[in-house]
């Protein structure tokens, strides 16, 4: 068993944690608010730490555009203060605009066109075919409008062509299922990479039951 | 200005920023990546609104004195003592690092490793083949899930090799499928928002 | 009652099976991986000297899957005698990256500020890697520890984005999208994302595409990357207690399933859960 | 114009024409011309089901922030709220989010006037429950009022698997809905029916029928048939040593 007081500490804070899986007790709720108080204060230090580098220093030293962000910055905090809500919507708008400009520019080329250029292959195999087959039915299942048969008609009017955007929806739904199977099974080795460093830290670093790493 | 205001603030930075991407004028360029550089400084305000909400919310429980008042109490030090802390003496000190590395990191990953034993009981529980959906879904599960790991090629060599094809070819097409559709989603939903069209952002009785 | 009985039971035998492995190992093979192949030998080819940035996305919520293969990456890098610069947009990463400099220093006798540096946290997520992309001059003035960068020899060979070799990731998040969206898709910088399994579905249609030269994927990758390396390490370690992690699974979703129908059979489930869907 | 844009900022250019003339087209003429949903169809089916057996159900949001999957989910809740108040079942709502508890009870409210039911409604059916605490909330909440169906849509990470696993505990049956996809295996494995990624934006503007709402699905599905016919085209051409779709796309 370790006889350093750090390990102890943090194995102490690991079963604290721990102790909610067999039952809500004191010991969790203690270890858990000063989880909560220690992260969020974390948080606000970062925060603090960006906005004296970038937004005050410059300011200190006469670098008066800086002024625009810090006072963005501070308005978000109107919404505390009855009546002047509603400042804080000019910061909310400046985080949407520039976060939704950023998104088409950073989406626009690597999410569609890049992605339509790498569905383009030649069909000089049995496996290339079916990719096209693959990426054409799945993109099929999300026509909601093509695929329309709804109470106002379709848009296309042709019944053999709803048809095949039905059956081609059908295909992309088993594709679908076949990712989400995939995604499913990867997901087990994440959740398992969370806990078994947690079980190495308190059978190996705590009470030397793992041998360490070499 | 309390409406038309803040849509002209987003279209405005939206458009510059747009514009600094598609075309070559420095000046344009210029506006656009300090618009972006500003938009950091605003979202560093933004990491400590989370903190002042709890702030509030347990303030208000220790002076109503309301139930479990005492461990709002144990947060406000906590959060009180370790955001001093870390203005006064910087993240980069010894005792900020060493409360990080033996109290507040085997929290947070003790935490977050509670998925798996969710997971676990879910597998047991709820995870049943109902339609046809869910069985392919399961299927393709088992075999990347053993594919993933080495008990899979000990069991065989096919179904790490089995695994591998369905994460390159059938599930590609999906993800590639998905993000098409989704990034479109994503552009047409900043289309709305650069516009004016979509406005859920400013929503909440504050007029 | 007795259904909280019967998920500690789960659990229970759930702790044991993973923990048994760690002590006991049963060396099961790996398997290959041509994504972290890619990656490894994209990084192995770089001169000595090259300049490389990575992006520690890490935080105590995904370091079991991030953090072995980060350590690796960073070794390679070093064995090699590359430059390495550390930023991250999350923040918890300065704190690794604290982690990389204290062996770089030790292991390998770098001198922070010529072979090594440290950004400091950016808030504002996909923005921030961009403007870091756009301009990573005026993005960055100081280092982690306050420090004016333009004192340090390292920095003075860093006009812009495109004097970086290659560009890593360790993330539980988008940011293998962000490089592809902001560093390949404008700059042409190659990158390669380091990810949690989870994302590898995804991210492989990037790998596939070209916009990322190589993918590491979860504990595996990293097992991978340290066998490649010749550094058995933590990935390594877990991989016999993710096998037997991942059968138990398995085991009890098969055996849930065949409740699941026998109940249905006998008539005997309370609701008609089990209708058909289109 | 920067160097091999020119394909990007012509699709911009061409959603953002799109999206202008449909939701004109849909302020004059008000026809909208959608797919009708199937999940939408599997609520009525579970609504109908609910109210058979004489228990109550509960609609859970996700989300660790107001966004676009909230409000779309939000909608929904506006469709079933009415159908409960139709069929006089009991509805449950579980809101994650401080914001948005009292839109629901506006949402629940509204639906349960349109019906004429006003009295009958119960604003304490509306709960909030933030953060990880909701999670042992939510499970309590299936427990106790013998919950029957449950609805989970919007922003969901890991809580998915504890809440699917409570239904089944409870022996409710489920509907789930949400966009990250890192959910929906556990989703299509746990409910008896789910949207996946795009339907719940779909499903939110079929039943909003708000004009420029209906312009983006029309744009992002006129990109998406365009996607199609470039991919079938390009890999024909491909086939024939011709990539000219695949250079155009790079201008």
């Amino acid at each position: 068993m370790s006889n350093d007081p750090k390990i102890w500490l943090a194995a102490i804070m690991s079963l604290g944690i721990y102790s909610y899986l067999f039952k809500e007790n004191p010991f969790f709720r203690v270890c858990e608010h000063l989880y909560l108080g220690l992260s969020l204060a974390h948080l606000a230090v970062m925060g603090w730490t960006n906005v004296r580098d970038l937004g005050l220093t410059p300011l200190k030293n006469g670098q008066w555009s800086a002024l625009i962000p810090v006072v963005l910055g501070v308005l978000l905090f109107a919404r505390f203060i009855p009546g002047m809500a509603w400042l804080s919507r000019y910061s909310l708008a400046y985080l949407v605009g520039v976060a939704a400009a950023v998104t088409i520019t950073g989406v626009i080329d690597a999410g569609i066109i890049t992605q339509i250029r790498g569905a383009i292959i030649p069909l000089n195999s049995l496996n290339a075919v079916f990719t096209l087959i693959a990426n054409v039915t799945a993109i099929s299942v999300f026509f909601f409008i093509i695929g329309s048969r709804g109470e106002n008609g379709s848009v296309l009017g042709n019944k053999t062509f709803q048809k095949l955007i039905d059956k081609s929806a059908l295909v992309g739904r088993f594709i679908l299922m076949v990712s989400f199977g995939a995604v499913f099974g990867t997901t087990i080795m994440a959740r398992l990479g969370l806990f078994i460093p947690r079980l190495k830290f308190l059978f190996g670093d705590w009470i030397h039951l793992i041998p360490p790493v070499k | 200005m309390k409406r038309q205001g803040p849509v002209l603030v987003a279209f405005v930075t939206g458009v510059i920023v747009l514009a600094g991407y598609f075309f070559n004028s420095q000046t344009v360029v210029d506006m656009s990546t300090q618009i972006v550089r500003w938009q950091n400084i605003v979202a560093a305000f933004a990491l400590a609104l989370g903190g002042v909400n709890m702030f509030r919310l347990h303030g208000k429980n220790i002076i109503g004195r309301k139930k479990n008042w005492v461990y709002s109490c144990i947060f406000m030090v906590a959060f009180v003592s370790y955001f001093v802390l870390g203005v006064a003496k910087s993240t980069t000190s010894a005792e900020y690092q060493y409360i990080w590395q033996n109290l507040y990191q085997p929290a947070a990953s003790t935490m977050y490793s509670f998925t798996l034993f969710y997971m676990t009981s879910a597998c047991w529980r709820a995870f049943r083949i109902r339609n046809w959906q869910a069985a392919v879904l399961m299927v393709t599960g088992a075999v990347v899930l053993l594919g993933q790991v080495g008990i899979g090629a000990a069991i065989s060599e096919a179904i790490p090799a089995v695994s591998a094809w369905i994460i390159d070819t059938p599930n590609a097409a999906a993800i590639r499928a998905i993000t098409i559709g989704g990034s479109l989603g994503m552009v047409v939903m900043s289309i709305r928002v650069i516009l004016g069209l979509e406005r859920t952002y400013m929503a909440g009785r504050q007029d | 009652m007795q259904q909280l009985k019967q998920t500690h039971i789960i659990w229970i035998v759930l702790t044991v099976a993973v923990l048994l492995p760690l002590i006991f190992p049963l060396k099961l093979p790996l398997g290959p991986s041509p994504e972290g192949e890619a990656a490894y030998s994209f990084i192995d080819n770089l001169p000595q000297g090259s300049i490389s940035i990575m992006v520690l996305e890490t935080a105590p919520s995904n370091e079991g899957e991030l953090w072995p293969m980060a350590l690796a990456v960073a070794r390679h890098h070093m064995e090699k005698q590359h430059r390495i610069i550390m930023a991250t947009f999350v923040p918890d990463g300065t704190m690794y990256a604290e982690k990389i400099r204290a062996l770089a220093e030790s292991d390998y006798g770098y001198v922070y500020g010529k072979d090594l540096v440290i950004l400091p946290y950016r808030a504002g997520g996909e923005t921030a890697l961009a403007s870091m992309a756009d301009n990573i001059r005026a993005a960055y003035q100081q280092d982690h520890y306050g420090t004016p960068l333009t004192d340090y020899p390292l920095w003075a060979d860093v006009k812009s984005i495109k004097d970086i070799s290659v560009i890593s990731c360790y993330t539980a998040g988008d940011d293998h999208l962000w490089l592809a969206r902001h560093v390949w898709a404008k700059y042409q910088v190659p990158c390669i994302s380091g990810n949690i399994a989870l994302s590898t579905p995804e991210a492989i249609v990037y790998f596939k595409n070209g916009q990322l030269v190589g993918l590491i994927s979860g504990v595996k990758g990293a097992a991978f990357y340290e066998q490649k390396i010749n550094m058995p390490g933590l990935a390594t370690q877990s991989m016999d207690a993710q096998s037997i992690g991942h059968l138990y699974l398995l085991l009890l979703m098969i055996g849930g399933n065949i409740v699941y129908w026998k109940q249905k059979k006998d008539g005997k489930n309370g609701k008609q859960g089990a209708k058909k869907n289109v | 114009m920067v160097q091999g844009r020119l394909a990007s900022l012509t699709l911009l250019l061409v959603l953002t024409g799109v999206l202008w003339f449909s939701a004109e087209a849909f302020k004059k003429t008000g026809v909208l011309r959608i797919r009708r949903i199937p999940g939408l169809d599997a609520i009525d089916e579970l609504v109908g089901r609910v109210t058979e057996m004489g228990r109550p159900m509960a609609f859970v949001l996700g989300g660790t922030a107001l966004e676009a999957q909230g409000f779309a989910s939000m909608r929904i809740l506006d469709y079933v709220a009415s159908q409960s108040a139709k069929y006089d079942a009991r509805l449950f709502v579980v809101a994650p989010l401080p914001e948005m508890e009292p839109m629901c009870q506006e949402i629940m409210r509204a639906a349960y006037l349109r019906e004429g039911k006003v009295e009958e409604y119960n604003p304490s059916d509306v709960l909030y429950m933030p953060g990880d605490g909701s999670k042992a909330g939510v499970l309590g909440l299936y427990q106790r009022e013998k919950v029957a169906g449950a609805m989970l849509f919007g922003n969901y990470y890991y809580e998915s698997m504890l809440f699917a696993e409570a239904a089944n505990l409870a022996g409710a049956s489920q509907i789930g809905g949400t966009a990250n996809y890192h959910q929906l295996p556990f989703f299509v494995a746990s409910c008896d029916y789910t949207l996946i990624s795009e339907e719940i934006f779909a499903a939110g503007t079929y039943l909003s029928k708000e004009p420029t709402e209906v312009g983006g699905l029309t744009a992002g599905e006129v990109g998406k048939a365009l996607a199609v016919v470039l991919m079938i085209i390009g890999s024909l051409l491909a086939t024939f040593g011709n990539d000219s779709i695949s250079t155009l796309l790079t201008k």
